[in-house]
């Protein structure tokens, strides 16, 4: 028992270790593949550690219209992303933190951190942060309601809803590759680029104001404040990553309980990380940004696909099975 | 005793044929005419079923209707006509013909309702139940069909007619009903009177048509 | 009149007693008729027959019509015409035998007072135009107590004849008021009006829990039973302490600023920052916010409609698929509402000389408000713990109830969030430049505002109304009748208004007839009851 | 005891026509009002028997009558301060006479065992009141009286109609005589009267008596004698009156359903009653709205509230007539009440004269006099029938027996008093808390405004905590007559 616990407490330390650090990789990998992609040289892949290193030596500037609680909302948002890529589980299953890895827990963590952010934005009462942030609650409705009904089907093919329960059940049990798995897939991704941010959805290395949603939020802010919203930025991405890879390609986790299992779940991890750095950039360069009404029709598909996913395991009957 | 009935029936008929043609008569003059002579026959049953019955109390009744009814109400109306210069045709507010369609359709009404009844053991048949129930019902048409106030209360009296004829009917009925009658119509009149003085004063006319204007603006 | 206390009664009088405080704090301590209300709640709650549940709901309705009525005349009428029809709909069903007609007449007659769609039009008129004590009393407790009545009725009274379409139709009521709710939420500007819609959500959401745990029950489920009374239960509970929270707050921005509508405040923090704090906590409420007290009760909510969809027919199957984009898609709207409220209202700069003038809220309200906010802290980190304390009101209502233990520990999840604080505190302190400075805003490069503008130009900011403008073209269109209006106005009141004024027509028509005519209509009526009579004899 | 409390105010109407100022007649007729008080309430010892006798409905509702005459007879003292210089002497004179004729014809009414001594006294007391109605000589005023004369006219005869049916029907169990026409003969032989001509009776007096108990559609006389009339009368007209004609429609309603019940050939008479009922009601609830003046506004609702107690008589069974006489009875105190304190009211705004009863002259009372503005809008709150108002307790009672005996009847007279309660509500606001009209001065409030508070205690007392023996007379008096 107590070596048990004693091996999940340093998995979970693992984990939480290795996610905190290669956040800034992950987002730099992706940020050096797509500039290659279009035939850039692009920046090298460390230089998001410099970048919050920069950022950690400026001065914090705080706006002369900003209300007191100016310096409140990146902690907030920074919190609230850690603790949710604290639940997450990446390389293995079973971490001390998994009987709190509840999937709800997670979206109310994210929304809780879109809250912050917003409420960022509208600080300082200009127009950009503010129409960024209408732009954030609008995106924010559709995605939770897609959320909410993929999650309907993995609750009900795993028979739980935390996260660690589904990773474990998707990989144990034979569940095989259904439609509704598909349909779930397709709308999750579709709810993830929304909320890290990516293109169809908003351009991360956009410049033009009147067309960002994330940055148009974090105009005003500089030095550490910059620092804890551009790293919860890059945590938000390799949550969505550890995400997508624990449900929908959970073969091959370690379990927390076996250490012998470690090296080979990490190092699937880290495979499943890099395809999806990988793939990520190619979509976007493959494709344009939306202009902002298209998007809710856009996750109004990735709605409809939840519901489908939903349907079609009526339909099939498998529920039990 | 065989001539009782009949001879009842007959002058309920005779009653019911002057509503009747109380309905179709367009004249205020000759309304007046025509109730005059209905309270007559009126008095005449009254006095034969005293007779029939050996009651005083319609000998009483009898001689009321015939004073009253017959000869000074039909007396003061016709001095209100002249008073007002109201020798004219009434307005009827629905065709004449049409008014006496519907007058034999309530007669047929009344004869429908007082079917069913069982009316044993009285001297008052069936038949003459639906003659008075009938008058009463051709008196209330006549008020809801003429527009002239004096028209409206000639429909009252024979209403009041018809009421009678059946009290008379009613074997040992108790003499509180018939004073009363009286007692209504005397007093009917009276307030009657009071208020075709004050209706002249403020409307010219004993026509309706002036109430109905007030009525119109609505409050 | 007989009183009685069960733990159901027992648990709604302690929902009413923080708020009865500090609505009494907020200036109605003086105000007789508010007594009265509060005295016609508590019968209503502890009502043992049926005569002093209709006479206590009843008492309730009209003292608070009194209360509408002062604050503002016009929705009063409206106000107690549903009162009236809730009434209408109550008394009737207090006495049918158990059956369905009785559970649909309750529903009707107490979903009206608590603001159930379709008949939820009132609420956003009415809550709003009394003073704060009393709206808050309102929309925390009165929609309570007509809960209460749904659930002693639907759970207890005729249980026997329970079915499990009953639990449907709270559902299907429930969903509709949660998203009707939310949505207006988010687009209203005036934020008394704002929080009513929003009550109108988490009414909904009581709702939606209870149909569901009524609807186990008949099936014979305990463990999602368990969930549904959890999540209704608690969501009552958390709901009671946050609404009255800002809807007192709210009225305190009245009292300071002159005004309520979001389009007139801003920068509010400023000015009263212990009151701008109390705000923000009830809004982490009814955003349901993780660690805020609004969060553990959608959680169990949530849990207990994916479990629903398992269950069933495959159309109902379905419909909790839709319910639960419904669910997800009136949340977002709430936090967007929650947001909207905060950061228009309170964060950025005054809108008016009036705004960047106002003063922290008066003493006594502020204690009210602390204490309810006080209160909600239990009830955001040790959601266990409250349920634990529910469980005999569970077990009254369903006895085979069974919920799953709840896996949202907001406790462990704030001693995680404090480690990482403490870390990250620590990198910034050591690593890092401390201190900051203060520039004007950058603005894209706008640089700063002239000097007879000492806030900016108004117009620059973002106003609620923009704020809520894209929201009201995605879904608005679509949800809600032409011109923006509420569907139930647009479909259901003004229809009958309209059915009314034609009736209402006839009957002038009718007094306006002479006494020729009125003569006729007696003489019409007298033949028709004589022929009736000839041919019901002759027949 | 009875014959005197009956005859002193028939009597003593003719000195009173004939000499005296009016602050004389005013005080005479309180003073005498004072005595019939006593009388009715000395006729719980001393009921008397006969011809002439207090049964225990009669006993019931001419307390109230005494009780109601004797609040009136005081406010009319005030009344006359401020109305005095309207009239001449002689209608003075006339008017005080009239007030006394209505009492004693009322109270005969209640009293009479026999059906033609009832008939005569609702005669007495409609001539009575067509006369008073005409006192203030206006346009108007001659038209109210004019259509009441008319309209109460015909049903005078129909009443006078089928109170001779009756007789007849009586014939085969009572033979000829007096006892055919007493009601406690009546009710004994009920199952061995002629059913058909009984039930043909009963319609014929439901339409006679149902004109002086204004159901729709009797009811056309009502409104406008309401705003027309000398503003103290209406308080007579509207509960006392209207009394007397829905008792003596339950009493004959008692016979037919007797019949019925013991297998004779009448129809049930629930049908007639509801029909009456509920179209009394809705028209009174769409009439409300367009109404401008107060007076003739809460004569619709007198409408409405007879229509509910003779819905509730149609419902039938001891718990359904005993909510229908309580209702009455509540009415009667609120609605007089209401009158009364509406009569302050126009006080405080300057003229009592029919029209000054305008709701925009009325509005925002509370700025001219709190302690009125309260009693008013406590008044017509009550008569919504919300709680804490007694009218609560009766309707709850009806509905209930509505849904055990009639269901199909409770949803429109639910319906029904939803739309009553909604326009007096909404009158309310305006009328008690909006702006008063001009510049209004606050004033002082006379003191038989307490009389009015007291008609409202005693009417939520009797409603919710009713003296045994009251409860004990009405729940007998129901299952007698059920």
């Amino acid at each position: 028992m107590v070596l048990a616990f004693f091996l999940r407490l340093l998995a979970t330390l693992l984990h939480v270790a290795l996610t905190f650090a290669l956040a800034p990789l992950v987002m730099g990998v992706v940020t050096t593949l797509r500039a290659w992609a279009l035939g850039r040289r692009g920046p090298p892949v460390i230089q998001p550690y410099r970048d919050l290193y920069k950022m950690l030596r400026k001065a914090t500037l705080v706006p002369d219209t900003a209300t007191e609680l100016f310096s409140a909302w990146p902690v907030a948002c920074a919190l609230s992303i850690a603790v949710a890529a604290m639940l997450v589980p990446g390389f293995c299953t079973g971490l001390l933190t998994a009987p709190l890895s509840d999937f709800i827990t997670i979206m109310g963590l994210l929304a809780l951190a879109r809250a912050a952010t917003m409420l960022g934005g509208l600080e300082t009462g200009f127009g950009f942060g503010g129409a960024g942030a209408w732009r954030e609650a609008l995106y924010g409705v559709f995605a939770e309601g897609a959320l909410l009904v993929v999650l309907l089907c993995f609750g009900l093919l795993a028979h739980g809803v935390t996260v660690d329960g589904i990773a474990v059940a998707f990989d144990t049990q034979h569940i095989g590759i259904s439609v509704s798995l598909g349909f779930a897939l397709a709308a999750m991704l579709a709810v993830a680029l929304t909320e890290t941010g990516r293109i169809p959805t908003d351009n991360p290395s956009g410049h033009l104001e009147l067309a960002m949603v994330h940055e148009a939020m974090l105009l005003e802010y500089s030095g550490r404040n910059l620092l804890l919203l551009n790293y919860a930025a890059m945590l938000r991405l390799l949550l969505w990553m550890s995400l997508i890879g624990a449900i929908f390609l959970p073969f091959g986790m370690a379990r927390a309980t076996d250490i012998l299992s470690w090296p080979g779940g990490l190092l699937l991890w880290l495979l499943k990380l890099a395809a999806m750095a990988v793939v990520l950039p190619l979509y976007e360069v493959s494709s344009a940004k939306m202009r902002v009404f298209r998007v809710p029709e856009f996750l109004g598909v990735a709605m409809l696909l939840g519901m489908l996913a939903g349907i079609f395991l009526f339909v099939a009957a498998r529920i039990g099975a | 005793m065989s001539l009782t009935f009949p001879l009842a029936h007959l002058m309920g008929g005779i009653i019911l044929v002057f509503a009747f043609s109380l309905l179709s008569q367009r004249r205020l003059a000759a309304m007046i005419t025509i109730y005059q002579i209905q309270a007559f026959v009126l008095s005449a049953a009254a006095f034969w079923q005293g007779y029939a019955q050996h009651e005083v109390n319609l000998y009483l009744t009898g001689l009321i209707t015939l004073v009253i009814k017959a000869i000074l109400l039909p007396i003061g109306l016709r001095q209100i006509v002249l008073r007002f210069n109201m020798i004219r045709a009434v307005e009827t507010a629905m065709p004449v013909v049409l008014s006496m369609i519907v007058g034999v359709g309530l007669i047929g009404v009344a004869v429908l309702v007082v079917l069913p009844s069982t009316m044993s053991a009285v001297s008052l048949t069936r038949e003459d139940l639906a003659i008075a129930l009938s008058v009463v019902l051709l008196g209330l048409m006549v008020m809801v069909t003429r527009r002239n106030a004096l028209a409206q209360i000639l429909g009252f009296l024979s209403t009041e007619n018809g009421l009678v004829l059946a009290a008379i009917g009613m074997p040992g009925m108790p003499f509180v009903a018939e004073f009363s009658v009286a007692l209504l119509v005397l007093l009917a009149f009276l307030v009657v009177g009071v208020f075709l003085f004050r209706i002249r004063e403020h409307f010219d006319t004993l026509d309706l048509t002036g109430i109905e204007e007030i009525e119109r603006r609505g409050r | 009149m007989h009183l009685h206390l069960d733990a159901l009664s027992l648990l709604f009088l302690g929902i009413l007693l923080p708020q009865v405080v500090a609505g009494a704090m907020a200036g109605m301590r003086d105000s007789v008729t508010f007594w009265v209300f509060v005295l016609g709640m508590g019968l209503a709650l502890a009502a043992a027959d049926a005569f002093t549940l209709v006479f206590g709901f009843e008492l309730m309705s009209a003292a608070s019509w009194l209360l509408v009525l002062r604050g503002d005349q016009k929705p009063a009428t409206l106000y107690v015409g549903v009162a009236i029809f809730s009434a209408a709909c109550l008394v009737p069903a207090v006495f049918l035998p158990a059956g369905p007609i009785a559970f649909l007449l309750i529903v009707l007659g107490a979903g009206a007072k608590a603001g159930l769609a379709p008949l939820h039009f009132w609420l956003p008129r009415a809550h709003p135009a009394p003073p704060a004590g009393v709206s808050a009393l309102m929309s925390g407790g009165m929609v309570k107590v007509a809960l209460y009545v749904i659930i002693r009725y639907a759970f207890v009274v005729l249980a026997p004849a329970a079915q499990p379409w009953w639990g449907g139709v709270l559902v299907v009521a429930g969903a509709a008021s949660v998203l009707i709710g939310a949505l207006r939420a988010m687009l209203e500007t005036e934020l008394k009006t704002m929080l009513a819609c929003s009550t109108v959500e988490h009414v909904g959401l009581i709702a939606v829990g209870l149909g569901i745990a009524l609807r186990a029950k008949a099936m014979g489920d305990g463990a999602m039973a368990g969930l549904g009374l959890e999540a209704a239960l608690l969501c009552a509970v958390a709901h009671g302490l946050y609404k009255p929270l800002l809807f007192i707050g709210a009225g305190e921005v009245k009292h300071s600023v002159g005004t309520t509508s979001l389009n007139w405040l801003g920068g509010l923090v400023r000015g009263m920052p212990k009151l701008g704090l109390l705000m923000l906590g009830g809004a982490a409420g009814m955003a349901a916010l993780p660690l805020g007290p609004g969060f553990a009760p959608e959680f169990i909510l949530w849990h207990a409609a994916i479990a629903a969809a398992g269950t069933g027919g495959i159309i109902a199957r379905i419909g909790f698929t839709a319910l639960l984009v419904v669910l997800g898609l009136s949340a977002a709207l709430a936090l967007g509402a929650a947001v909207r409220m905060i950061g228009i209202g309170f964060l950025g700069r005054p809108r008016t000389l009036q705004a960047a003038a106002a003063e922290d809220a008066r003493r006594w309200p502020l204690i009210g408000m602390a204490l309810l906010a006080a209160l909600c802290v239990p009830v955001a980190l040790l959601p266990g713990l409250v349920l634990y304390a529910l469980t005999p009101v569970i077990l009254l209502l369903a006895p085979q109830a069974d919920a799953p233990p709840l896996t949202y520990a907001p406790l462990s999840l704030a001693v995680l969030a404090g480690l990482v604080a403490v870390a990250a505190g620590f990198i910034l302190h050591r690593y890092g430049v401390r201190g900051s400075r203060e520039v004007p805003a950058w603005n894209g490069g706008f640089g700063k505002p002239p000097p007879w503008l000492p806030f900016g130009d108004p117009a620059t900011q973002p106003s609620a109304t923009g704020f809520a403008e894209p929201i009201a073209r995605a879904i608005g269109r679509g949800l809600l009748a032409p011109g923006g209006a509420d569907p139930a106005e647009a479909f259901l009141l003004t229809p009958l208004t309209r059915l009314h004024l034609r009736c209402v027509r006839v009957a002038e028509r009718l007094r306006r007839a002479t006494i020729r005519q009125r003569l006729a209509f007696i003489f019409a009526a007298l033949v028709a009851f004589l022929l009736a009579l000839g041919l019901g004899e002759g027949g | 005891m009875i014959l005197v409390a009956i005859f002193l105010p028939l009597l003593a109407a003719l000195p009173l026509g004939l000499m005296g100022t009016p602050s004389q007649g005013a005080l005479v007729n309180a003073v005498l009002s004072g005595i019939v008080f006593i009388l009715t309430l000395v006729a719980f010892a001393a009921p008397g028997s006969g011809l002439v006798h207090a049964d225990e409905l009669g006993l019931v509702f001419g307390g109230v009558t005494g009780f109601t005459g004797l609040t009136t007879a005081v406010a009319n003292i005030f009344y006359l301060r401020e109305a005095e210089p309207r009239l001449s002497l002689r209608r003075w004179r006339v008017y005080h006479a009239m007030c006394q004729v209505v009492l004693g014809s009322t109270l005969l009414g209640l009293y009479a065992d026999n059906i033609g001594l009832l008939w005569a006294a609702v005669e007495g007391a409609t001539i009575a009141a067509t006369l008073a109605v005409s006192m203030p000589r206006t346009p108007s005023a001659l038209e109210a009286a004019w259509k009441y004369f008319i309209l109460g006219g015909v049903g005078i005869g129909l009443a006078l109609f089928g109170t001779m049916l009756v007789y007849l029907a009586a014939q085969p169990a009572l033979g000829p005589g007096f006892s055919a026409m007493s009601f406690t003969a009546l009710a004994a032989h009920a199952p061995g009267m002629d059913g058909s001509l009984l039930t043909l009776a009963f319609v014929l007096i439901l339409f006679g008596y149902g004109t002086k108990a204004a159901l729709v559609p009797l009811h056309g006389w009502l409104p406008d004698a309401y705003a027309e009339g000398p503003a103290p009368l209406t308080t007579s007209l509207s509960g006392p009156l209207l009394n007397v004609a829905l008792i003596a429609i339950l009493r004959f309603r008692h016979l037919l359903e007797a019949n019925y019940a013991s297998g004779g050939t009448a129809l049930p008479p629930g049908p007639f009653l509801l029909t009456l009922g509920l179209a009394s009601l809705f028209l009174a609830a769409f009439s409300f709205s367009r109404r401008r003046d107060a007076r003739r506004f809460f004569g619709f609702s007198s409408i409405e509230h007879s229509g509910i107690a003779a819905f509730a008589f149609g419902v039938g069974g001891a718990a359904a007539i005993f909510g229908g006489l309580l209702h009455m009875l509540l009415h009667t105190l609120i609605k007089s009440a209401l009158l009364q304190v509406l009569i302050r009211a126009a006080a405080l705004r300057g003229s009592t004269a029919p029209g000054h009863y305008g709701f925009s002259h009325l509005r925002g009372l509370i700025h001219s006099n709190k302690y009125t503005a309260l009693v008013l809008g406590a008044a017509m709150f009550a008569l919504t029938g919300l709680p804490p108002s007694g009218l609560f307790a009766s309707e709850f009672i009806i509905i209930s027996q509505t849904i055990q005996r009639s269901p199909w009847a409770s949803l429109p007279l639910g319906l029904g008093l939803l739309l009553c309660a909604i326009p007096i509500l909404r009158n309310f606001g305006p009328l008690v808390f909006g702006h008063a009209p001009v510049r209004m001065k606050p004033s002082k409030a006379t003191p038989e405004t307490h009389l009015v508070t007291l008609h409202l205690a005693l009417s939520v007392v009797l409603a919710f905590a009713m003296p045994p023996m009251l409860v004990g007379l009405l729940s007998h008096v129901a299952e007698a007559l059920k």
